[in-house]
Parts: C-alpha cells; structure tokens; sequence
C-alpha cells in the first residue's frame, strides 16, 4: 500500500495515502476532538459531514482551518492540532454551538452522558458571549411512544439523519429549512408519531445531546413497584444482560445475568423472568408456521407464499407495516417474545397466582425503543388492559440500579423465577442478529427430519455482514435462508422479494446494527461499533454454557402446550400468541 | 437584394422589458410599416447594452445614434423623424451628465469609451434568438475549428496560455480546471455552466444568457470536446424566465443545425445540453452544492476534495464554469490566446464584467479590461457619483467581498489586488456608497442577505453570521459597548477561518472591512452613540429649536405619538422617550425649527 | 412553516402524476419537479408533497427537506396579484426598505403573508437585474421601477378591483 | 434549415449571413471608414434620395469598399436635391448635388475610389452637417 508521512504537532507519522489528518493523529495518539463526526466502521459509513467544525486544524500553507475528520493527509504536510490560531477558534466555534444551545444541563436528559457537555469542559468553557442578545432556536418538544425529541438541543451534527436514511433507509428525519432555521425533522415538521418512524432508536443511539432520547418509564415504574395492590412481573430481553454491565464500567462484553436477577429482585419486583423463556415459545410458534408453510409450498399449494418473514423485532413490523405494505401476508404471525410473555402472564401465570388481569403490572427491560411503542398497541390489550404494561431500555434500568443505591458490580447472582424464566440456549441467541433463524432451524431441523442435530451451532449463520445468506441441509432439503440486520438491509431483501426475485424459504430480520444487542436502548457506543462485536461474542457464550440448547427441549414450554395451549398453531396458541398487521402508509385519498 | 439600410436595435433584457421595450418594437415596427420602409428599416430585439439606468434603449445603426428611456409613443417620431427624415430626436438622446450636452454618437459616450466587449460582444448588437445572426458574427467557427483542427489536449492549452481564469469569483485557472477533467478516465463525464447568478446587485450572467445564449453553448460544447464529456447542463436561476426562454430557443436551433447533437460538424464528437433549474439558494452558486442541487438534493455545500473535477454530478468528473467565462472562450479560439493574453494584467488576463449600482450616475453592466482602475470605472464610465455627493466606498464582490475607499481608488483592478486590498472579484458586483451610507448599517445588510442564504450545514456560518448580524444590530441600535468590536473582529476572523465553504469563508469580510476602513464610524456608533451618516434610526435625537419656534402646532399635530407638547404660540417640546424618528415633525416645520442630532 | 390543509381531487393528483412521469419517475429531478408542479399549482402544500414523494418514490422529509431549502418553493397560495419587491443591494441602497414599510403598513400583512381577501401577497427577492430602476417591485409580472412609497397606494389601486 | 455538416459548411454559411449583421459591425468600427451622409428630408425624398442612399450602400458593398452610409436631415441644398456629404478619412468633407445613380456611380468610381473630383460639387458656404440638421 502507498504510504505518506506528515508532522503533527511536531512528530513524523507515516500513514496509507487516503489517511485522514483526524485518524493520522490518532495514530500518535493525538486525539482531536471531533463533535458531529462517528466512524461507523462496521456498516461501512462513516459520518463526517464536516459541519461541526470543532476538529478544525491548522495545516501550513493552507489559507484556513481544516477539518481534520474529512481532510485527507499529503505527503509532507505539517499540521498543528493546538496551536493559539487552533485553540481559539476551536473555542469561539464551541461558544456558537452553546450560544443556541439551552442551559440547563442540571435537568438534561443527557447529562453525565453527553458528548457536547463532554467537549465544553474539555474546551474550557467558561462564558459564553453576549447570551443577552442572542436568538435562540426554539421547538415544540415532540413525545412519541418511543422517543422524545427536544430540537432546541439540537447541534445539527446530522447523525441522526445518517442512521435514519443511510444506515436504516427508514426516510422519517431529514434536514429541514435553511440557515440558523435548519434542523433535522420529520416531514412538516410533524411529531414522529405522524412520520414513517419505526422506532428503531437508532437516532437516540447516536444522538451527542439531549435533542433525541427515550420515552422514559423509571418513574411510573417506581410507583408501580410502592403500590402494594400491584403485582409486579418483569422480563428482561436476551442483549439486555450481554450491555447493561458497561453502564457500570464492565468491560463490554461482560455477561451479568445473574446479578441483573437479584437487582431487580432488590427493586422489589414481585416476579423476576426471562423474554428467553418466551423467545422458546416463540419458535415453537414461529417454527410450526415455517414448517407448516414450507410443507404446503412444496406440496404445490399456491397460495402460500414464502419466504417467511420473522417477527419479533417491532421496529421492522413497523417498517414493513409503513413500506411494504404489499407484503403484509409474508411475515409470520407469530407475536414477538415480548408480547407472548405479556399474553402468557397475563393469563396463564395470572391464573397460577389467583391474579386478577388489572392487578398485575408486566414490565419489560428491552434493549430496544420500538419495544415502547409496541406494548401500547391496540391488538396487545385486552379491555383496553396491555399485556405488557411498558417496557423500559437497557439504559433505563441501569440509571434505575443506580437511583437505587446499587452497584451491579458487587451484586451476587441469582436466577431467574419459574415458571416463565427456564431458557434455553436458542432463546438467549434471540439477542444478536441470525440468532433468531439459528434457533429457528435448531428445532425445525429435529421436528422437520425427526432427527437430533449431531452440532447446535450453526456458525454459517452468525456474523456482521449486513446481509447474509445460508444453506441448511434438511435431510435432503435444501432449506435457504437469508438473513439482514439494520432496515437499510432488510429493505435489499424485501425488494428483491417483491420482484419475486428471492430464492429465500425465510429471513431473518432485525431493524437495528447487530440485531437487539445494538438496540436503541442499549448503553451509548458513541458510534464505536466493536462494542456491538462483544456483546455478540458474550450472547453466544451464554448459549453455549445453557444445558439446554433447542426451545422445543424447553421442560417449560413442553409443560404449558400440555396444560394450557394444546400444541402450537392451536386455537388458543393463535389468540394469544399471534397478531396481524395493517397497512399504515400515507394514503392519498382521491376526493371527487 | 436590399439589406436594411438602417438597423433599430431595441434593448429587450429584463431591464429594459420592464418599462415596456416590447411595446417599444411593436410600435417601431408598425410605424415602419406605415411609412412603407419595411425593405429599408429593420427592427431587431437584442440583449442588453449594459445601460439599463436609462432604459429602454434604442439604437440606430449605423450612425450610432443611442436614445435613452423611449416609450412605447416615442416610436412614431423616432421612425418618421430619424428614419424617414434623417433627422435626430434630440430630447431622447443621451445627455452627459458633466456637459449636459446630448450625445450624438453612443461611441463617444464616456460609459462605452473604456470598455472593451469581449464576453459581451454580441449583447445589444444581435438577436438572440436568432442563430443566423450569431453565426454571422463568427459564431461556431471557434468550435468548427477545435473540432476539425485540434487535439483536446492542444484546445486546452491555448485556454492555459490565455490566462484565463474563472469569472465566477474564485479565479482559479480555467485551462487547469479543464485538464483536471480532461485526466480523469471516465466513459460519462459532465460540463456545467453555473448560471445562479444569485449575488444581488450583479447580474452580467442574466445578460450574456439573454444577449447571447449561443456563445455559452458553443463555449460548453468546447469544454465538452476537450474534458471528454458529452452532456452539458446549464443551472440557472429560475427567476430568469426570459433567459431560460431565451437558451431554450437557442438549444432548439443549435440542434437543428446540427451544432448540439452527435457528429457535430462531421466530427466523431456527441454533445448535448439541458437545462437544470435552481429555486433561490445563493450557496448554489458553490459547486458542490450547485451540483448536490442539480441531483435533486438540498444545496448543501460538501467538503472539497473531492472536486467535481473528479467527483461531481452523479459522482462522475464534472466540469463546472459560470457563464461569462464561457462566454470568453469562443472568442479565445477565434482571435487567439496571445490576443487575449495581451488585455489586462499580469495574472488578470483579459476582461472583466461588473453590474455598476448604487450611488453613481450611470447605473449599468460593463466590461473593462483588468487593471483598469476603480476611479476610472467609478469616475468617468460610472459618470461619477450621483448628485454630486462624495463618493465614500465600493463594495466589490457583493455580499462575499468588502469595501475599498477613497485610498484604493487607483489599485488596478484585477483578482490579485482585490484580494490584496481586503475584497475580492467575486461575480463581478461594484455598489457605489456615498456620504449618505453608514457603513455599519451596510455591513449589517450584507450579512442579514448571509444569515438568510446561510445553508445551515457548519456551526461557524449557521450560527456565527448570526451572532455577527446580532452585534451589528446591538451597534446600530445604540447599545453597542466597546469590546463589541472586538467581538465582532475576532468573530468575523474564525468564521472565516473555520467554515465549510466560500459563503462562510467570505461572509464576514464586509463586517472586517468596514471596521478596518471606517473604524472611526463603529467608534461613533458605540462611544458617542451617533450615526454620523444619520442612517441609524435609534441614534437620531430630534429636538426643537427654541429660537425658531413659533408654536404653531404643526409639528405637534403630525406626531403619530404624540410625543410634541406645548401651547399655541409657544416653544413646542419633543419628549425622546416617545420619540418614534419618523421624521413628520422635521417636515411639516416650515420654521427649520426641528432638527436631527 | 406553516401548513394549510387541502383535499386534492383526483384530477389534480392525475396531474401530479404526469408531471412525475414526464421526468421518468427519478428522484434526482426532484427539483424540476417541484418547479412544475409549483407552476401548476402555485405553491406546494403538504399533501402535494405527499403525492410528489410516494410517486418519485422518495421519503416523504426528504421532499420536505428540500422545499423548505429553496426560497423559491412556497407552501402557501400567493395572492391572485402577488407583490415581490426587490431587496437586493441596488434597491436597498436606494430606499427598497421604505416602499416594504409602506407596503406591509397599507396591506396589513408581512413577507411571506397572503391578504385575507387572497387578493395580495408580499414576498421579497433579491436582484431581478433591473438595478437601473430601483428601487423595484413587481406585481405579478408587470414591473414598476423607481418606487416611491408615496406610489405604494396608486399601485395598489390598479389592482383592486381585479 | 438542414444541418451544418462541416466546418466549411458553417463558413459558406457565414458568408452568407454576413450581410445581416454587417452594417452592425460597420458602425462599431465606423472610425477610419468612408462616411456617406444622404439627406432626407421630405423634398429630398420626393427627389429620390432614398433610392440614391440604396443604390449607394448596395453599390459600396458590392464593390467592396468599407463605408458607412447614413442620413441626415436638409442641408439646405434644396435646389440641387439629392444631395449627399461625403467624407474620406484625412479629408475635408465635400457635399454632391444631384445625385442620381448615374451620378452616384461617378461618385464611387471617381471621388471615393481614386480621390478625384467630380462635377457637381456645391462649394459655397459650407456649413457642417451636423450644425444644418439642427
């Protein structure tokens, strides 16, 4: 590869041609503060729209200031990243940015966690000029189900927009107006709720303020847990153990499910069990169906379609339910394990614990946004009664921990309740992306062939790459399988399928990077997706440490098909364990 | 065979439309008729002579003869004076502003006396929307030539060897530019003229493409032959409809002829041209974004390099000129670049149009060569300034440029002294400031035009031009405290420093260069609270005088707000607090008993 | 920016739709687009927006984004006579801002406002290149040049009763 | 109008075309050219002045001799109507009367091609053009 060398800040550094000043400094560790910038490396993006200007340097020759994010090192170059030239405009630009930035950071959100507070005490900041004369932008704050937006915090370092329309092709934010009026909003300016937003939280993940956040439960669940009258059942999703750790300065990667279990049991929750639990009793749902289907196809019957779709991740429902409403009869039925839970809970253990329905709060812990969003819809209630009652993320319940007067670090383990909380490996791989068609096939292929799988691990499947695809030999049936984490993706597959140009029998679907385990609710990368490769590795530990690996092996699951739902795909299993889904596009409705 | 023996060239730009030149034509035309001299008299609609402070224009050819502000009724006695009987309609003649005298012969009018028309050589002489009439002026023969004669390699260097640089504003060198395009391997590259004149006050690009729009596509089907590029796009501002109408017509006919299309003049080369609309975006007039705006997108400005020489529309190597450079290059091939390189300075070669406005007595569209001097183009093609004031400032460069004063009025006048003097080039923009104009008030309506243009995509533009425009009001308004230029000074220098394109890195410069030139203005403005030009409202006391007062109550009775009291015959008091400055007292005084402090 | 609510029939959405087809559907002439239809229809409310971006198949806040880029698009109907005036540095220079005042204060509107008769509107642009008559002001295509603010109300006038 | 195919084919075309726009290129360059002022008032062209200001722009132009040829108002020559002024760079003007074509040919041939005199030359009290149209 050809190289270059060029001085920064004095010392030579030799770096490949194309390199730029930011990432050649780095090389020195010379970190340059960059505000608006974020390497997604892993999706192959990187964001440097150049429009923070706080990584501006001083290269000599060169009439003005570059941005090192975004200028490419030449050979010879001499650059100065802290010279007086540097340093104050650094800091007159910072002074800008908080010039239209509110104040009040004692009451953030964000705060302690915030990149632009971060980079204002790094800078030195102290005052910030004429304050008295100077215009604010102000903004309707917008409250969705899932997400809040508070644009007044917004710096316009586009991130959002990135993940939004590169990243997730999901198209709900874009820059909108010009000039110190300029922000990134949905159409019209409208409220999310109004706009093709799945939810995804992918924005909230990389927002560097306090302008886009999750709707937060913390309160009503502490009033929840205090009232006596309630019962308090929580679940808590597969790539909720493999984070949560690192809000308490864990290595990522580091697995706390255990002590997770027994803080929340500390919390005062009456129930503490497992979304893998329901996961198991997803694919015994999810399965049946791609058998069930797969078997019709191949028997010749035309008006089943394949592939299959899978379901659990409410934000890509709602992206097929926005943008591909042609192709609302291909995802499967199934509910996701978050709702089978609630259904399950709200009935099946109600009964066990001689609970009335309205006596009883089930809470889930999700790393995900659009889990908010899905628990308040309309087909998971009954009498106007949610089976989940609200879900609160990863973040949430760290910040929870600590309210608390709890270190997770120094909690003991403990397990799960029964008898929703018994799990096997398959649900717990639920978490990264290809885990769910993985545990999928585990048992199809034994239910399939009658036959026991010689290895459980099917490595073919597993992986980063945005789109993958895999052959699993059914005992001499090929099946295909397909497989799309991040919605910009997915939207690949799906219009291949809609050309009918998919040779797929199922995909796999996950809205977000890396599947749940890089949720929008999950502790910040700040645009460091290595994270996401670690919180995968500690997912498939756990499986791997589980006695039991295939969901239809569940003791849990065999037992509530005998007493209480019969087998898969009955009657009551479809009542309660599956959904349909409606087109929710912008109409445009002819008048006459 | 009888060609007209005379020619009456109307002016049908958009100046000179608006006060009714169409009507002007029809009128001649019929009053011809009438006469029964249409074999003898021809009436031609051409594109702007530049002159538009005295518009509708009509010459007559060939004795020069220029009358100034006809209307649509002075027609019949311009035909059966002038055309049937030879005789000059003296009261529609140009009269010199220092003799007073009416001028016979356009030639000697001192606004055409210096200037030398090459990028406009064809506005205000043919029709532009005939083609035959441009091809009689040597039209195509330059691109037969490159075509037929030469390599695109050899076309290249006679634009290097010319010295031309862009028009634009940046004045990078086009020949490089060209070769850059040129070098890169690529089956689909794009030439695109920049037609988003969107500097107020400059509008030479609206001209040439309504004065001449075959010069543009014959110079782009040049730059085509010589980058390698077959398409060309023209984006332009859609608020010029009639220049829009106009390169619609001319793209029409140059195809019928064959000149746009494939196998030009029986050469191997293919090229076209379409037409791409902007939609009121200055920051358009910056590649990038002209080139993100032409994909659809908003006009937001990115980071170069890449340049679009390499990367540009559809990420394919684009070449990108602004019309009036264009408009050079025929002319370049047909008298040659030691021609052309033998106009102007050092490294200025050639010509340069400038949009003449403000406080000076011939308002209007030149071209000079570089190095002319700001007092000749002021002073003598300017016609000086207007009622006899004094002349206080230039403001080159529009929004993006600064002021130059009474001490740079003998710099000659080329990209590089611009610069050198705290301005710039730019599109080509000059507004005349007399001693009528505070200076802080002008660098507060520059920059409200870049608050508003702003794209809004870096920090420093977004929210620094604002916080520069705020200060600026703060100063006018009387609040101003001393280290509020300061701020403004250093402010100014990292916007500059810092932002992602030319708007921000320009922005501040007439906020710097008011301050460096008429720091004793700013000083008024904040120490003593006076706006010594007596434009800044809230800085303005109006007082009565109690010598002159008679107690009339006149003043009393023109205050909107009642802020004048005082009894019939006696000395009438103006309360400050109430004081709105709108000046009715000061008016209805027949007494010069109310003044302004 | 403000948003008023219209119902498209179906004639109008037909129309959309053949504007769209005559530029093959591609996003990227997005812009030419938005010209037409704007030329058809006067401004570019949301629900036409709409029908622009479902056809183009482009996300809805894209189109949005970009209307709301350029000056030149509008949300809201002008007025059936509407006014720009000139404010650009040749007409500010010589009094545009007076004949504005003037304006607003006989019209009772802002920049950018319609007259509850939807009779007039008021926007601003910058350099029509009639620089030689500012300060200038065009009422729909007719312009006036050399505007005095005492000429606001005659001009006005003409117009009234159309 | 078919295509231009070759560049010889746009310059045979110019050529053509010329003559539309020439007089414009006369007039920008009209310093150092023959100038001929016909006189056109009301008895002049009843007189055939027109016909004469024709015949001699047509004739110069074919004859390839690069001059300029305007009107003027009366000179007050009335008698010897047409009248024109003629004037060869470096040379006093000199007024023609009767000027018909014939005469006109003289005109060309004798005065302005070869600089010799030619009858009908009105002498007396020669006033400045431009001071007789006032």
């Amino acid at each position: 590869m050809e190289t270059i060398k060029l001085t920064i800040d004095n010392q030579v550094v030799e770096v490949p041609k194309g390199t730029t000043i930011y990432k050649a400094a780095k090389q020195l560790e010379i970190d340059i503060p960059v505000l608006c910038y974020m390497d997604l490396k892993a999706l192959g993006i990187e964001h440097k729209p150049g429009g923070c200007r706080i990584c501006s340097v001083e290269v000599e020759g060169r009439r003005n200031l570059a941005p090192s994010c975004s200028t490419e090192a030449t050979e010879g170059m001499v650059v100065k990243t802290h010279s007086m030239r540097v340093m104050n405009a650094r800091k007159t630009v910072m002074e800008l940015i908080l010039s239209d930035h509110p104040k009040d950071c004692l009451v953030c959100a964000k705060s302690g966690n915030c990149d632009l507070q971060d980079l204002s005490v790094k800078l030195g900041i102290r005052d910030i000029p004429n304050q008295d004369i100077a215009e604010m932008s102000t903004y309707r704050k917008d409250f969705s189900p899932s997400i809040i937006r508070e644009l007044d915090k917004c710096i316009m370092c586009r991130r959002c927009e990135t993940m939004c329309n590169q990243v997730q092709s999901v198209g709900a934010l874009s820059a909108v107006n010009r000039g110190f009026q300029a922000v990134v909003a949905p159409a019209f300016e409208m409220d999310l709720e109004h706009s093709t937003c799945t939810y995804c939280g992918q924005c909230v993940a990389v927002c560097p303020t306090g302008a886009l956040t999750e709707h937060d439960h913390t309160n009503k669940l502490i009033e929840d847990l205090a009232n006596p009258a309630k019962t308090v059942v929580v679940q808590t999703a597969p790539a909720v153990r493999a984070a949560l750790g690192e809000e308490f300065g864990m290595e990522a990667g580091t697995l706390v499910t255990g002590q997770m279990v027994t803080a929340l049991r500390q919390l005062g929750f009456d129930y503490v069990f497992d979304t893998d639990w329901a996961a198991d009793l997803t694919i015994m749902e999810e399965g049946t169906e791609l058998l069930d289907r797969l078997t019709r196809h191949l028997n010749g019957d035309k008006d089943v379609k394949l592939p299959i779709l899978t379901s659990c991740c409410p934000g890509w429902v709602n992206f097929f339910e926005q943008q591909f409403t042609d192709l609302l009869d291909i995802p499967s039925s199934a509910r996701s394990p978050q709702q089978m839970f609630g259904a399950i809970a709200k009935t099946y253990f109600a009964d066990q614990i001689k609970k009335k329905r309205e006596d009883m709060v089930v809470v889930s812990i999700m790393p995900c946004l659009a889990k908010k969003y899905e628990c308040q819809r309309d087909e998971f209630k009954v009498d106007g009664n949610p089976d989940v009652d609200y879900s609160i993320s990863t973040r949430e319940l760290a910040a929870l921990i600590k309210r608390a007067n709890m270190d997770l670090k120094k909690m003991p383990q403990s397990d799960f309740d029964n008898p929703l909380g018994e799990s096997t490996g398959a649900g717990v791989i639920f978490g990264a992306t290809g885990g769910v068609i993985e545990a999928a096939v585990r048992t199809a292929y034994e239910v399939y062939t009658k036959k026991k799988l010689a290895k459980v691990d099917f490595e073919q499947i597993r992986g980063m790459e945005g789109i993958r695809s895999a052959e699993v030999d059914l005992d001499g049936f090929t099946l295909k399988i397909g497989i799309a984490h991040g919605l910009g993706n997915a939207r690949k597959l799906l219009e291949d399928v809609r050309a009918g140009k998919s040779e797929y029998h199922a995909i796999e679907i996950m809205a977000c990077p890396g599947g749940c385990i890089g949720g929008g609710g999950q502790p910040l990368h700040h645009g460091d997706l290595s994270v996401l490769k670690k919180r995968t590795e500690a997912i498939y530990r756990e499986d791997a440490g589980k006695p039991i690996r295939k969901s239809h092996e569940n003791p849990y699951i065999t037992k509530i098909y005998e007493e209480f739902l019969g087998k898969p795909m009955s009657e009551k299993a479809h009542h309660l364990l599956h959904t349909h889904y409606t087109d929710k596009s912008k109409k445009i409705i002819y008048l006459k | 065979m009888s060609e007209y023996k005379i020619h009456a060239l109307v002016c049908s730009g958009t100046g000179c439309r608006a006060s009714e030149s169409d009507m002007v034509v029809e009128n001649l035309k019929t009053e011809i008729a009438k006469q029964g001299l249409s074999d003898f008299a021809q009436v031609v609609k051409t594109g702007c002579f530049g002159f538009c402070e005295k518009g509708p224009i009509v010459k007559l050819i060939p004795d020069n003869t220029f009358y100034t502000q006809v209307k649509p009724a002075d027609a019949r006695e311009i035909v059966e004076e002038h055309i049937v009987k030879g005789r000059k309609v003296e009261r529609l003649l140009y009269t010199d502003p220092d003799s007073k005298e009416a001028v016979n012969d356009s030639k000697s009018m001192n606004f055409y006396k210096k200037q030398i028309r090459i990028a406009l050589r064809n506005c205000g002489v043919i029709n532009p929307e005939n083609i035959d009439e441009y091809i009689a002026r040597d039209g195509y023969e330059a691109l037969g030539k490159v075509l037929s004669e030469m390599t695109p390699e050899g076309a290249i260097k006679i634009i290097m060897d010319s010295g031309l640089r862009g028009r634009g504003g940046g004045g990078f060198p086009t020949g490089l530019k060209w070769e850059i395009t040129r070098k890169e391997v690529n089956e689909q590259k794009y030439v695109v003229c920049n037609a988003d004149e969107g500097d107020p006050g400059a509008f030479m690009d609206r001209s040439i493409l309504e004065g001449d729009p075959h010069t543009v596509l014959e110079a782009m089907a040049i730059n085509g032959y010589c980058t390698g590029a077959s398409k060309g796009l023209i984006y332009i501002r859609a608020e010029y409809p009639l220049a829009i109408e106009r390169l619609k017509i001319a793209i029409e006919q140059a195809r019928e002829y064959g000149l746009l299309g494939e196998r030009i003049l029986g050469s191997n080369f293919n090229f076209d041209v379409e037409l791409r609309y902007g939609a009121g975006a200055f920051v358009c007039g910056e590649e990038t974004a002209l080139i993100h705006s032409m994909e659809g997108l908003r006009g937001e400005p990115t980071l170069k390099p890449p340049f679009p020489s390499v990367e540009g529309y559809l990420k394919k190597p684009t070449n990108v000129n602004n019309v009036e450079t264009y408009a050079n290059i025929p002319v370049i091939f047909n008298k040659g670049a030691a021609w052309f390189a033998s106009i102007g300075t050092e490294k200025s070669k050639g010509t340069k149009v400038f949009a003449l406005a403000g406080k000076v007595n011939n308002v209007g569209l030149i071209e000079v060569p570089m190095g002319i001097t700001l007092r000749e183009v002021i002073f003598e093609i300017g016609g000086g300034i207007k009622d006899g004031k004094k002349f206080k400032a230039v403001q080159t460069g529009g929004p993006s440029g600064g002021c130059l004063v009474e001490k740079d009025l003998d710099t000659p006048i080329d990209y590089d002294n611009l610069i050198a003097a705290g301005s710039m080039m730019g599109s080509g923009g000059m507004i005349i400031m007399d001693e009528d104009d505070c200076m802080v008030d002008v660098a507060k309506f520059f920059l409200d035009f870049t608050v508003e243009e702003s794209c809004g995509k870096c920090a420093p533009c977004r929210v620094g031009n604002k916080r520069l425009y705020e200060l600026l009001n703060k100063i006018t308004d009387g609040k101003g405290e001393k280290a509020d230029i300061d701020r403004l000074i250093n402010l100014g220098s990292v916007i500059k420093d810092t932002s992602l394109c030319g708007l921000g890195q320009t922005s501040p410069n007439p906020v710097l260069s008011t301050i460096k030139n008429f720091r004793n203005e700013y000083d008024a403005h904040v120490l003593d609270k006076k706006c010594p030009a007596g434009v800044c409202k809230s800085l303005m006391v109006y007082e009565i005088v109690e010598e002159n007062c008679v107690g009339c109550t006149a003043c009393a009775r023109a205050c909107p707000v009642g802020a004048i009291s005082g009894e019939r015959k006696e000395v009438h008091k103006i309360d400050p607090t109430l004081c709105i400055k709108c000046g009715a007292c000061e008016e209805r005084c027949k007494f010069n008993a109310v003044i302004v402090k | 920016m403000s948003r008023i609510k219209v119902e498209l029939k179906k004639e109008q959405i037909d129309k959309i739709k053949t504007i769209c087809q005559s530029f093959n559907n591609n996003g990227g002439e997005l812009i030419n687009v938005l010209h037409k239809v704007q030329g058809t229809f006067g401004y570019l409310p949301a629900e036409i927006q709409e029908v622009v971006a479902q056809e183009l198949n482009e996300p809805i806040a894209k189109v949005y984004g970009v209307v709301t880029f350029y000056s030149f698009f509008t949300m809201l109907p002008k007025g059936k006579h509407p006014i720009s005036i000139c404010t650009g540095t040749a007409c500010y220079v010589r009094g545009a801002e007076k004949v504005l005042d003037e304006l607003k204060k006989e019209l009772k509107i802002k920049v950018g406002e319609t007259t509850s008769d939807g009779k007039f509107s008021i926007s601003c642009l910058r350099c029509v290149g009639a620089c030689g008559l500012a300060p200038v002001l065009m009422v729909g295509n007719k312009t006036y040049g050399r505007v005095a603010p005492e000429m606001v109300k005659d001009i006005l006038k003409e117009y009234e009763a159309m | 109008m078919g295509k231009v195919k070759t560049l010889d084919d746009l310059r045979k075309m110019r050529e053509e075309l010329k003559s539309k726009t020439a007089l414009r290129d006369k007039s920008e360059h009209s310093e150092g050219m023959i100038q001929v002022k016909v006189a056109m008032a009301t008895c002049c062209i009843a007189s055939g002045s027109r016909e004469t200001m024709n015949y001699l722009a047509d004739e110069l132009d074919k004859r390839n001799i690069e001059a300029v040829v305007t009107q003027t108002g009366c000179m007050g020559y009335c008698y010897a109507e047409p009248t024109i002024e003629v004037t060869i760079p470096g040379k006093e003007p000199v007024i023609f009367g009767y000027v018909d074509e014939k005469k006109a040919d003289e005109i060309i041939e004798k005065y302005i091609r070869h600089g010799e005199l030619v009858e009908g030359i009105i002498p007396m009290n020669y006033k400045n053009i431009e001071d007789t149209t006032k």
